[in-house]
């Protein structure tokens, strides 16, 4: 019987955990699913598929060592980093093996890595803030519309935060809203010294970054406080909204899917919760960052198919030709864009007072 | 009162004491006297338990306490004033001398101890609140005796008590001592200093390596040629 | 301005109470036993895990969640010390890093049985009191009043108790104490259970005010120690006033500087309270 | 003892010749740094009875110093170490004089070295426009050395090899020197009682500070070489887990000896890499690795091994 | 004069422990310092190495003021001084305290040149001669059948002497001992008597606090005696056993 190894690189512990170890979980679930079925058929063989993963713990040296082990033992597919220092890290290692594998990172510095020279193993699965297809430009105009003069910037100072403070610092200044910024040491839980600062600048909408952990704190304290009671986010989940739902004015968020909606309205989404609850045995997480699970989820099926389109399971060019042509319909309709970057749809949420919800979905793979 | 029979005590394979046997009646003031080395102070520390024997056995009031904790031992009466005094340096003289009696069922009215202790060693109440590491070693030496006082002994063992005291305080102490022994308390001191030590005692024992090579009453013992020789002449 | 100044001065007090607290445990801790207790923000962080799985998931009311929470902990704290740090006594850089290992332990534990999901409780106390155009939270001011409470009383036991003296008399000289009766071991491990047991506390009204990851504590028992230093290590009063000030310098230097630099602001604190007093604010001098 | 370190040196030298794995040697080469790292802090730990935490800091300066100076002004690698490793030593000099002058001992001297450290790596973290912030620098430069055959590029794992284990060899003798002459006996005077040490004629300050300096100016030598190595430097460098890491080898291995650091080193490198285990069961792993090692073999590894070679 | 101590005054918070206490000390001689407990007697010395810093007044080291000198400045200049509570370097044995003990001589002897030993080892004869050095001042402190025991486990009369042998190898030109005696056996205390003979006769000046009165009595050329703080009598020793308020404050009755 024959096996296709995927390796997945991601910090699965440790203080920048959160999204890798999500992602981690969703890609488990697609190789155990597939693998429970009997593997899959490319031409007249059936091959199943062998999950390695490791913890960099946010490490960028620990990452570079596990990822020349991988390449050593010829793993031709690797999910991740998510990390951008991680990316960066091993970035050098990669261009090395250019043309003998496949990565499938997340990092938002990856996107300014596309397309170079060396760099014909890069994928990009999820369409972050930047490029063409990011919805950063998209969500900085949605604040336009809503009148929005001046926003206030309040990102962990690690390497997301910075990357995040530039792209974002550029496209609210082509909008002409002025930016206040302030940066918080990872770890930190009392945002009331830096969010009384920057009310004091006297900011429309206060702009907090990037996941659940500190929102939750952030939104709390803001508005408990006075600080502040609008707020604008392009990570993380509409949970903190809802927990203080009569407290905020208005909390916009993008958010891949909205999965709480749906779960009930999309048979594949269901499916997924389900087979994730099983493996898991536990609630599914719905504002731990789902997306990282879904996307993985998808992209691990995505990759099979293309395999199969293909037909082979290691000429790592003609794969990727595969996946550059094709549309895949998984919880999400997703295609690449021609530098090889994922372009799928998404929704912004809008949570008003009292806990209304209107959802404004986009689709960037229709046009 | 104490009873010691057959102790044999090493460091490691080095042996210190060797079948060492002795024996104090209630009242009774008892010397331990020897050269450097001989082995007084591990006899002491084995006697309050911060040594283990290796054999032989320790009988306070009838009652085994070969292998009792140290700190039972304290509660059974038996109070150590160590070698080197060990007095809590960052207590003021006073806390110090409090937590002499912490085991004691009425602690809290132990202040009036400390009265008596500080009409033995007036010095100590000069400097009540002075910290005791700052002391100079005489006084370290008068606290540390007094703490042992406040723990209301029924044994007190004293190691080398008269470590630094001026002449004139030892002179006191051998004072303090009878008196103490009058009002009921047994008292065993390890000594280098024969002379006063046998001038306040009721009987002596001569340790030397580790064994007892002598004994007796201690005005006797003072007339020995050997034991004068020895250690009066200093 | 003045009020901002203000109001982040009263947040300092109250953010620096969390830290007095657990840098009570860390002075008790290190003065009795010579130990520095890394895991104490483990076990805080386990207090936290505890008060909202009682609170949240069985439904006990909140003050009854702390209270099992902190009990909890200190059957934690007391295992911990019967099994690791009796034998580490004395040992500062031992019982560093046994401690250090005992965080990787607890981190793994909480991972393994809730993932790396942050929780967060449903509100205790919500609302803020408002006076003077300063805004401050209920739930904090409520915290912050528990804490000090508990600290003053731990001071007042400490000095006021035998317990206290055997404590400090042991701390100075462990055989010494021996001699004079005091049970030495015992003692020991009363303070640890009472420091495991006051991080649990801390843990379990943390909880109510923030939300809660496994690697809560770390942040925390550094900031402990820093305060537990700064105001000199066996001072009881100390630790809290050392927490205020951290809290305190903290909160003003966010404010006028940038945030970025929120943790330099204490440690340059630190460094400069050394220097003019090397035994710490509220210690002795040598 | 000499026999065994000349024998592990020379197996050593061969590796390269069966090993052909990139990612073994990858870990060899953390590990002779890691060692290097070690070594130098055991010099100012084990054998002075300071726990510094400024090790990281100046590890993570010199690294800083070095990868500006060759990426953004172009410098030579080698003529780059120079500036770097006097930019540690000052900084040492100065912390040093600071904590000692004030006489911190124990605690009071690792937390006030540990803030000194925190504010660096606070300025490294928030200085964008040199040091690139929370991103690091990524290095592309490799440094080169001369021979008389030609001059070549230090890289890839055999290179890297050998220079990592020069590394280690020069900060072994070094430190191996410095303890046999009558500094390491002023070192561990001052380890033991210093206030004896002073009436017996010893400049307690200047020899602290001199234990200090040392230490910490070859954890700047290590740093140089660690980022181009690696190919980027970042603020984690100058971190406390980085202090904290090299504290668990040094016990690990042993804290009485120069090999002791050098054996935790590298087996606490390699070790995550030997077993592979989820990441949960990993981290409880480690830390009951930590604890056992400290409860079971207080000496650490070498301190049980030539401990039984006594009994024997 | 070697020492010229003049006006000496320290004080602690409200307790005056030394106060305006001046005498000489001429090269050779012994000199002892008598005083009840707690009379300043430790302190004056204390003073002299330079571990405490004066209140007021000067300490002239053949004409120099050395008052604000630290500890190692003052023994660099040969004044060494033993404590009253015996010191030691846990962990090490007895000739390794002796090895530590030699710094100043190696300094002495080699100055710059030890960095020179960092690569090539210490000169052969220099090493010969220090640890024959070491044997020899073992064996006048009776410590050479411990010469390898760990100085933990000596006794206490041992760790006495361990620090008397540690200041001889000092090589001091004036040597301060702060109760040398005590805790010591009549044996010891004439061994140790005939060894201070012997470094007087090799030019070592001497300066003795000592209870045991008897023996410093037959010892010190001179003497003074302290009482809070203050000189209460000094000149040739017997003198100043002899006086009245020597006796009544500290030795209680007439020394023979
Ligand atoms: N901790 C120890 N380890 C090893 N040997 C020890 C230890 N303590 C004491 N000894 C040895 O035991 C012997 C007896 O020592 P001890 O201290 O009992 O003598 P002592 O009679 O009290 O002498 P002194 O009058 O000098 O205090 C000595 O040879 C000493 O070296
Ligand atoms: N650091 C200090 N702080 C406060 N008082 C001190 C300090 N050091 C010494 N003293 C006091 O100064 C006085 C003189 O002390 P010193 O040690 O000089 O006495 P001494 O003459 O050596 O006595 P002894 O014969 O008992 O050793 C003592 O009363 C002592 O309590
Ligand atoms: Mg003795
Ligand atoms: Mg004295």
């Amino acid at each position: 019987e024959d096996v296709v190894k995927i390796g997945q690189i991601e910090a699965l512990t440790g203080a920048t955990a959160t999204y890798g170890w999500m992602s981690a979980q969703g890609s488990k679930v697609a190789v155990e699913e597939i693998n429970a079925k009997g593997g899959f058929k490319v031409g007249d063989r059936t091959y199943k598929l062998e999950l390695q993963q490791v913890d960099t713990r946010g490490e960028p040296r620990e990452a570079t060592v596990q990822f020349r082990k991988m390449m050593e033992e010829k793993v031709h597919f690797v999910f991740g980093p998510f990390l951008t220092n991680v990316f960066n890290a091993i970035e050098p290692i990669a261009n090395q093996n250019n043309g003998k594998f496949l990565l499938f990172a997340g990092a938002t510095s990856a996107h300014a890595a596309l397309g170079k020279p060396d760099h014909d193993y890069l994928l990009r699965t999820w369409n972050w803030d930047a490029g063409s297809a990011g919805f950063g430009k998209l969500m900085v105009d949605y604040l336009k519309k809503l009148n929005t003069r001046k926003v206030a910037m309040l990102f962990q100072n690690d390497a997301f935060g910075k990357t995040a403070v530039d792209i974002y610092s550029a496209l609210f200044k082509d909008a002409g809203i002025e930016l206040q910024v302030e940066l918080f040491e990872p770890g930190t839980k009392d945002f009331s010294a830096v969010l009384a600062k920057l009310a004091a600048g006297k900011p429309d909408i206060l702009f907090p970054g990037y996941s659940d952990a500190v929102l939750y704190d952030i939104v709390r304290q803001s508005t408990e406080s006075g600080f502040g009671n609008r707020f604008f986010l392009v990570r993380g989940s509409i949970g903190p909204a809802l927990k203080n739902k009569d407290a905020i004015e208005d909390y916009i968020a993008y958010v891949p899917k909205y999965f709480e909606g749906a779960e009930k309205t999309e048979p594949k989404v269901r499916a997924f919760i389900e087979s994730y609850q099983k493996q898991f045995k536990r609630e599914f997480p719905y504002d731990q960052a789902p997306l990282c699970s879904s996307s993985c989820y998808d992209h691990v099926y995505m990759l099979v198919e293309a395999m199969q389109k293909a037909g082979t399971v290691d000429d790592v060019a003609k794969i990727r030709a595969a996946l550059m042509s094709m549309t895949y319909e998984g919880m999400w309709r997703i295609k690449y864009d021609k530098t090889g970057e994922a372009v799928f749809g998404f929704d912004v949420v809008h949570v008003r007072k009292g806990g209304a919800i209107e959802r404004v979905p986009y689709d960037p793979t229709k046009e | 009162m104490l009873d010691v029979s057959n102790l044999s005590v090493s460091y490691g394979k080095q042996k210190v004491i060797r079948e060492v046997s002795f024996k104090l009646e209630k009242g009774e003031v008892v010397t331990l006297i020897g050269p450097n080395a001989a082995g007084k102070s591990t006899t002491l520390r084995t006697l309050a338990g911060l040594k283990k024997a290796d054999r032989g056995t320790i009988h306070l009031a009838g009652k085994d306490i070969t292998e009792s904790s140290t700190v039972d031992r304290v509660r059974a009466g038996l109070v150590l004033v160590p070698e080197g005094r060990q007095i809590f340096t960052k207590l003021s003289v006073h806390e110090n001398l409090i937590i002499g009696a912490y085991h004691r069922a009425d602690r809290d009215h132990a202040s009036d101890d400390q009265e008596r202790i500080f009409s033995m060693f007036p010095r100590l109440r000069e400097r009540r609140d002075q910290k005791a590491g700052s002391m100079s070693g005489g006084e370290q030496q008068m606290l540390a005796i007094g703490r042992g006082l406040m723990s209301r002994p029924a044994l007190m063992l004293l190691d080398e008590p008269t470590l630094g005291l001026a002449p004139i305080i030892i002179e006191e102490l051998g004072r303090i001592v009878r008196n103490l022994a009058r009002e009921g308390l047994t008292i065993l001191l390890a000594e280098q200093n024969a002379m006063m030590a046998l001038g306040c005692t009721d009987r002596a024992y001569v340790l030397q390596s580790g064994r007892i090579v002598t004994s007796g009453n201690a005005k006797e013992l003072s007339e020995t040629t050997e034991v004068k020789q020895m250690y009066l002449s200093a | 301005m003045t009020q901002l100044v203000i109001g982040q001065l009263l947040n300092g007090v109250i953010v620096g109470t969390l830290y007095g607290i657990i840098a009570l445990g860390v002075t008790l801790t290190f003065g009795l036993t010579g130990v520095v207790n890394f895991a104490l923000g483990a076990f805080m962080m386990l207090g936290a895990y505890a008060t909202w799985y009682l609170y949240d998931v069985v439904g006990f009311p909140y003050p009854v969640a702390v209270i099992g929470a902190v009990v909890v902990v200190s059957i934690f704290g007391y295992v911990s010390d019967l099994a690791l740090f009796r034998f580490t006594r004395g040992n500062l850089v031992n019982g560093l890093l046994v401690s250090i290992g005992m965080i990787s332990v607890f981190e793994a534990l909480v991972l393994a049985a809730f993932t790396t999901t942050p929780k967060d409780l449903t509100y205790v106390l919500p609302g803020a009191l408002k006076v003077a155009g300063i805004v401050l939270p209920k739930i904090k001011v409520a915290v912050a009043a528990v804490f000090l409470a508990v600290i003053l009383g731990t001071y007042l036991a400490l000095t006021r108790t035998w317990l206290g003296r055997a404590a400090f008399a042991y701390a100075q000289n462990p055989e010494a104490a021996a001699l004079m009766g005091i049970r030495t071991g015992r003692l020991q491990t009363i303070v640890v259970v009472y420091s495991t047991a006051l991080a649990g506390l801390g843990g379990g009204l943390y909880a109510s005010m923030y939300s809660i990851e496994p690697t809560i504590g770390s942040a925390y028992v550094l900031k402990a120690v820093e305060a537990a230093i700064l105001a000199g290590v066996g001072s009881v009063l100390g630790a809290l006033g050392g927490g205020i000030i951290l809290g305190i310098s903290e909160n003003i230097g966010s404010v006028f500087f940038s945030s970025a630099f929120r943790d330099a602001y204490g440690l340059v604190f630190l460094i400069l309270i050394l220097l003019v007093r090397p035994g710490g604010l509220f210690g002795d001098r040598s | 003892m000499k026999y065994a370190i000349s024998v592990g040196l020379l197996l050593a030298l061969a590796v390269p010749a069966f090993v052909h794995s990139d990612s073994m040697l990858a870990i060899a080469i953390y590990g002779f740094m890691a060692a290097s790292l070690a070594v130098s802090f055991n010099l100012i730990f084990g054998f002075t009875g300071q726990l510094s935490m400024f090790h990281a800091a100046s590890f993570g300066v010199s690294a800083y110093v070095v990868t500006i100076l060759v990426t953004t002004f172009g410098w030579n690698f080698w003529l780059a170490i120079v500036p770097a490793l006097a930019i540690v030593v000052i900084l040492s000099l100065i912390v040093g004089t600071i904590c000692f002058r004030f006489k911190l001992k124990e605690f009071y001297f690792a937390v006030v070295t540990l803030a000194f450290s925190e504010v660096l790596r606070l300025i490294t973290l928030n200085w964008n426009s040199v040091t690139n912030g929370s991103l690091g620098i990524t290095i592309v430069d490799t440094p080169k050395i001369w021979t008389p055959s030609g001059t070549f590029a230090i890289a890839g794992g055999v290179a890297w090899y050998y220079v990592t284990l020069a590394l280690l060899v020069v900060v072994y003798a070094v430190c191996s020197r410095v303890l046999k002459s009558w500094i390491g006996r002023c070192l561990a005077a001052i380890r033991l009682n210093d206030q004896l040490g002073e009436t017996l004629g010893i400049d307690v300050f200047k020899y602290k500070l001199l234990g200090f300096a040392i230490g910490s100016g070859l954890a700047g030598l290590v740093g140089a070489f660690y980022g181009f190595y690696a190919g980027f430097v970042e603020p984690h460098f100058l971190s406390i887990s980085l202090g904290l890491d090299i504290i668990a080898m040094v016990l690990l291995g042993g804290v009485n000896s120069l090999i002791g650091p050098v054996v935790g080193a590298l087996v606490l490198t390699a070790l995550p890499h030997v077993i592979e285990l989820s990441a949960e069961l990993r981290i409880a792993l480690y830390g009951s690795i930590l604890i056992f090692v400290i409860l079971v073999m207080p000496k650490g590894i070498v301190g049980l091994l030539t401990s039984r070679n006594h009994a024997a | 004069m070697l020492l010229d101590v003049k006006s000496l005054t320290k004080r602690f918070g409200g307790l005056t422990a030394v106060s305006n206490v001046a005498f000489g000390i001429e090269r050779g001689e012994i000199i002892g310092i008598f005083g009840p407990n707690g009379s300043g007697k430790t302190t004056t010395l204390s003073l002299i190495a330079g571990i405490l810093k004066p209140t007021s007044g000067v300490i002239l080291w053949k004409g120099n003021d050395i008052s604000n000198l630290s500890p190692f400045e003052v023994a660099q200049q040969g004044l060494v001084k033993t404590f009253q509570n015996p010191q030691l370097f846990p962990e090490l044995t007895v000739v390794e305290h002796m090895r530590i003990a030699c710094h100043l001589h190696i300094k002495r002897e080699l100055g710059i040149g030890r960095l020179r030993t960092l690569i090539g080892g210490m000169p052969v004869g220099l090493d010969r001669l220090l640890e024959q050095k070491i044997d020899q001042v073992l064996a006048l402190c009776r410590l050479s059948s411990q010469r390898n025991e760990h100085a933990a486990a000596l006794s206490y009369g041992g760790e006495k002497m361990l620090g008397v042998a540690m200041g001889m190898l000092c090589e001091p030109e004036l040597l301060l001992l702060d109760e040398p005696a005590s805790g010591l056996g009549h044996d010891e205390i004439a061994n140790l008597d005939a060894v201070l003979r012997d470094l007087k006769s090799h030019g070592v000046t001497l300066c003795i606090i000592d209870h045991k009165v008897g023996f410093l009595g037959r010892l010190a050329d001179r003497s003074i005696a302290l009482h809070h703080g203050a000189v209460i009598a000094s000149g040739k020793t017997s003198d100043v056993l002899a006086d009245e308020s020597v006796v009544a404050a500290y030795l209680g009755k007439k020394h023979a």
